[in-house]
């Protein structure tokens, strides 16, 4: 496995305590690495599970969690981007269950997806401010009440 | 007063509308009575649980879990203890894992009768209602006896349950299977032998292979499509490979199959609840690990996750421990999320009148998508 | 004048305690026990009009509030209560409603109880309260109807508009004020 | 009622005056009394089928305080205060209500409640009713529209699409029995059932014909499975949705009668009306006299109120069971199926009016 991805610039390698195979992918190449996954017939990843953004002292950490519904496999591939400028390719256009989940983590966290095509507030009223996943969201602050025109 | 044909007409379902149980916004542009597009708007009851999870202890934050799905609360609880088990290196005794099935089989009973009945009560008919919500309120009151709450169970601990079930709860639950297996029966005559709701529902919203794993659909809705795909065959969790049944598939991807497989694994988990009833019966042991404080719940810095199948599809429950008392982060994966994620393509040039049909098949909880 | 008024405050208070239409304002757990309260409830308590439904604001004359009151819901509870016709009541189902509950700690979605935005008749706590507990609450409800008199009603519907309520918590009315203009 | 209008015309001096005035407040009490004792069973009826259905342990079964319940909603809802759109067309807003029961009223006075009661004895009574039944209809779309409210406009479109379905087999089916009875007034058709009692009912050769009107008559008044126009999961109170306080009441109060007198037309139609069904009455016991017409009035009032209710009986339990259908299916239902039915039933009717020609008067 190692040889055949070795182009796609894998940082680390780890298996989780519960036996999940985690690969950190450089930012640039990660999506290419997402549709090499989908396409190879050695892991069909066929559904995207779901994406999970957590918020480490210095970096985003995107964690996108795929599974092979033939092989029943299960993979987590970890995308770091910077904390002052999050900034990641979306994957809207092979996975379509992804829209939600993007839209979430720009809500949440403020990561921005290049290409998505509709990158609002999901959760969120649209005029609140401040994402408030962050460890550094102040509540106090950024309480205040915003109501929107338009119910 | 507004041309009435001509131009579009832009309808909003929601966010309190009668037709949907929980807030959610349907955007609909109508041209006569047809659909000519939709956008969901959701988040008008997000509380807030993964951030609550930041300021609570891991025993704090377990009392919130079942509040984000109250059609479900044993799954949630389910999966969040057994995440934290895997974290800690909690073993479950074996009673303790039959007692917590027995009822998370309960569980899904009393949800896919909820949303039968909720469904047929959305297309106009209403005797079907009141036969499904007295069934779910027998279920609901033994739930009661048991844990003491009837909807919002804390019933789960780290490493077992609260309490015992004694024989006399097992007695009932005996008793609520051999009744429900007759009952369960004519409530498919009402409901899959009705005329009228073949006419509704067969041939509408169809969701093919390819869409459903595109759209990461889970549970029925995906099963319907003809894909057999159910976390307690393929990775099963406490003792459920030890248990018998199967799991319910068809291939039209329709809504009259997605009402029909839930009515299917009705009687597939009355199936299990029987063999755990056996089990609990005859065999006596631990029903909690006494050796785990849960006061004093310190992990060291790890990932782990654990998944779930419950009523509406694979809920999963991700916790990242950075060695304190709290957990850094806690992210909930919910099938409803995906079930309204699929809206808009499904509702696309329809009737308007489909959209009741439509949306309630895929027994979305809003409450659990907004979380 | 009070014993003139007395037949007629006891027909005008009977119709009205006993054909209370509720409109539910469901955003969670609470608005399923409200659904098992229509499902056995033999239209004693409320009209529930044989249609299980939400209901609809310009039938109804109590408001139900089931769930906990976000930023994003709060504006759409306001229009709600708006919309109903004078006289109107409103009862607070369940923690989350009455105070926030849970969600009420250190959130930065909860506003907090239901109290904020309307005035609230009846609060009912308990997470979820019991069918049998809001048809309790139902029947505090049509005690207080049936004490009101009709020579008090002006002074009552004073009581029962968001301003009133409002006044403490300027900042949501202005915002609103401002919304309603635009 | 041109009838009236007539006599009213005719006899204009002071002292018949008078009388008239007071007659004619009589018959519209009696109507609006009946209206108000239909409305209020038919709601009762609505609410015992529903108590059936529900648990039965949790609290007593409807008692007669419960069948109030709609009393004091009306008295309620006089109180309430009316709330009318910024931008809905005012004078229509409220004209549709009063149209809705303006048309409820004269449905009520073609009637025959017995041999003597018929407020309106119109030689033209069927084809009065089918023009009042469609002034409902008119009644209902012209609220929906000038409410300016999607919903309405919504439901109002809908009760069109319902209209083209349900009036060409609902005339059709009238037709056969206006062949049969060889009239088109309601007291003529009612008298022409009596022959041979049970046996000379229009149910038998007309069956086809009653079919058609019983399903057609729930897409009549708006009732499941044909509710699309005010389906509450779909749009609300459909073309009621903006409607409050007193408009409200009355809106309801027509719907409930209209509701209750559809089945009565249809039971004078086809199940002879006020006559008893074994030809016999108790009245016959006593000799005649202001007491045998005292006990014979109540007795033909008692059998059409009985046959009605039955009927409605049955209506409601097919209603609780059937989810509702799509607009498209009414429509395409009507003009694939009941059209041709009732074509064919016009067609039976006309054989066997002309070989049992003696059977009918």
């Amino acid at each position: 496995m190692e040889t055949e991805y070795s182009q796609f610039n894998i940082l680390n390698k780890q298996t989780t305590k519960c036996g999940i195979e985690k690969i950190t992918v450089d930012k640039c190449c990660f999506k290419k690495f997402i549709s090499h996954l989908k396409n190879s017939a050695e892991f069909e990843a066929n559904i995207l599970y779901s994406v999970m953004a957590c918020d480490t002292s210095d970096c985003i950490e995107l964690n996108y969690n795929l599974f092979s519904e033939k092989l029943n496999r299960y993979l987590i591939i970890t995308v770091l981007t910077d904390r002052n400028n999050p900034v990641c390719d979306t994957v809207t256009d092979l996975y379509k269950s992804a829209a939600f989940d993007e839209r979430e983590i720009f809500d949440m966290f403020g990561v921005f997806f290049e290409g998505h095509k509709n990158l609002t507030r999901l959760l969120m009223p649209n005029s609140s401010v401040g994402n408030p996943l962050l460890k550094d969201y102040n509540f106090q602050k950024e309480r205040s009440v915003h109501y929107e025109t338009d119910l | 007063m507004k041309p009435i044909c001509d131009s579009d007409m832009i309808i909003n379902i929601g966010p309190q509308s009668p037709a949907l149980y929980g807030s959610m916004k349907l955007a609909i542009k109508l041209n006569g009575e047809i659909i000519k597009s939709v956008e969901s708007v959701i988040g008008y009851n997000h509380r807030g649980i993964e951030k609550l999870a930041e300021s609570l202890t891991y025993l704090q934050y377990l009392p919130v879990v079942n509040k984000i799905d109250y059609l479900s609360g044993f799954m949630y609880m389910e999966a969040y203890c057994s995440a934290v088990e895997k974290l800690c290196d909690i073993n479950v005794p074996e009673r303790a894992q039959y007692i917590r099935v027995m009822l998370m089989e309960l569980n899904r009973i009393s949800s896919h009768l909820f949303y039968l009945g909720v469904y047929l009560s959305d297309l106009g008919s209403k005797a079907q209602f009141y036969f499904a919500f007295t069934l779910r309120d027998e279920i609901l009151h033994i739930l009661q006896d048991i844990c003491g709450q009837k909807i919002m169970q804390n019933y789960f601990v780290f490493g077992g349950v609260k309490h015992d079930l004694d024989l006399n709860a097992l007695n009932k639950i005996c008793d609520f299977c051999s009744s429900f297996s007759q009952k369960v029966k004519e409530l498919e005559n009402l409901i899959i032998d009705n005329p009228a709701f073949k006419a509704r529902t067969k041939g509408l919203g169809i969701i093919t292979k390819n869409k459903a794993l595109s759209y990461s659909l889970t549970g029925a809705n995906l099963r319907s499509a003809g894909i057999n795909l159910d976390i307690r065959k393929i990775k099963p969790y406490l003792v459920y490979d030890a248990l018998e049944f199967q799991v319910p598939i068809d291939d039209s991807g329709d809504c009259f199959s997605r009402c029909l497989l839930r009515i299917r694994e009705m009687i597939e988990s009355l199936k299990i609840i029987r063999q755990c009833s056996r089990f609990l019966i005859k065999s006596s042991g631990e029903y909690k690990n006494n050796d785990v404080n849960p006061l004093q719940i310190h992990p060291q810095s790890n990932t782990v996750i654990s998944h779930v199948e419950s009523p509406r599809g694979i809920i999963s429950c991700t916790i990242i421990s950075d060695g304190s008392d709290k957990p850094s982060r806690v992210k909930w994966r919910t099938p409803s999320l995906y079930s309204i994620q699929i809206l808009p393509e499904l509702l696309k040039n329809r009737y308007y009148s489909d959209i009741t049909a439509i949306v309630g098949s895929l027994d979305i909880v809003v409450s659990e998508a907004d979380r | 004048m009070s014993i003139l008024l007395k037949p007629i405050d006891t027909i005008y208070n009977w119709a009205r305690a006993n054909s209370l239409t509720p409109l539910i304002f469901a955003a969670s757990c609470c608005s399923s026990e409200i659904l098992s309260l229509s499902a056995y409830d033999n239209n004693n308590i409320i009209c529930f009009d044989n249609d299980v439904t939400l209901g609809n604001p310009r039938n109804a004359d109590l408001l139900i509030v089931a769930g906990a009151i976000t930023h994003k819901n709060a504006p759409v509870l306001l229009r709600l209560y708006e919309q109903m016709p004078e006289q109107k009541y409103v009862i607070a189902m369940g923690s989350c409603a009455c105070s926030g509950g849970v969600f009420r700690h250190n959130s930065y979605t909860v506003l907090g109880g239901a109290d904020k935005i309307i005035p609230v008749d009846i609060y009912l706590t308990g997470c979820p309260p019991e069918p049998r507990a809001l048809q309790k609450a139902i029947s505090k409800l049509k005690d207080k109807i049936m004490a009101e008199t009709i020579s008090m009603r002006t002074k009552y519907l004073d009581s029962h508009t968001t301003d009133f309520v409002l006044s403490e918590n300027q900042e949501i009315l202005n915002s609103v004020n401002k919304q309603r203009e635009e | 009622m041109e009838f009236y209008l007539g006599k009213m015309i005719l006899s204009l001096n002071l002292q018949d005056y008078f009388t008239f005035v007071v007659l004619y407040t009589a018959e519209f009490l009696i109507i609006l009394f009946f209206l108000l004792i239909s409305a209020f069973s038919a709601d009762y009826a609505e609410k015992y089928i529903f108590s059936l259905l529900k648990k039965k342990n949790l609290s007593a079964r409807l008692n007669v305080c419960n069948s109030l319940k709609i009393l004091a909603n009306s008295f309620k809802l006089f109180f309430k205060e009316i709330i009318v759109p910024d931008k809905s067309v005012k004078i229509a807003f409220f004209l549709a209500p009063a149209i809705l029961l303006i048309s409820v009223l004269f449905i009520y006075s073609l009637i025959p409640y017995n041999t003597d009661f018929c407020v309106n004895k119109a030689d033209s009574g069927l084809v009065s009713l089918i023009s009042l039944i469609l002034l409902f209809s008119f009644g209902i779309t012209l609220g929906g529209i000038s409410s300016n409210s999607n919903f309405s406009i919504l439901g109002a479109m809908r009760h069109c699409v319902q209209l083209i379905s349900f009036s060409v087999p609902m005339i059709l089916t009238f037709m056969g029995v206006a062949v049969l009875s060889s009239s088109l007034s309601f007291p003529q058709i009612v008298i022409s059932q009596a022959k041979y009692d049970i046996l000379s009912w229009y149910i038998f050769p007309s069956f086809l014909g009653f079919v058609v009107f019983f399903i057609i008559s729930s897409a009549i008044v708006n009732r499941s499975p044909y509710n699309f126009s005010n389906a509450k999961s779909e749009l609300a109170d459909g073309y009621k949705t903006e409607y409050s306080g007193v408009n409200l009441a009355i809106i309801n109060l027509s719907e409930f009668s209209l509701f209750f007198i559809i089945n009565m037309i249809s039971v004078i139609l086809f199940f002879g009306g006020f006559l008893s069904p074994f030809g016999v009455y108790v009245a016959d016991w006593f000799s005649a006299g202001s007491f045998y017409y005292i006990i014979l009035t109540v007795e033909q009032m008692f059998w059409l109120f009985a046959k009605t209710i039955f009927l409605i009986f049955f209506t409601l339990l097919i209603q609780t069971a059937f989810p509702r259908l799509k607009p498209v299916n009414l429509a395409s239902f009507s003009w694939k199926y009941l059209i041709p039915v009732s074509i064919i039933n016009i067609l039976i009717v006309c054989v066997i009016k002309i070989v049992f020609g003696g059977f009918y008067v």
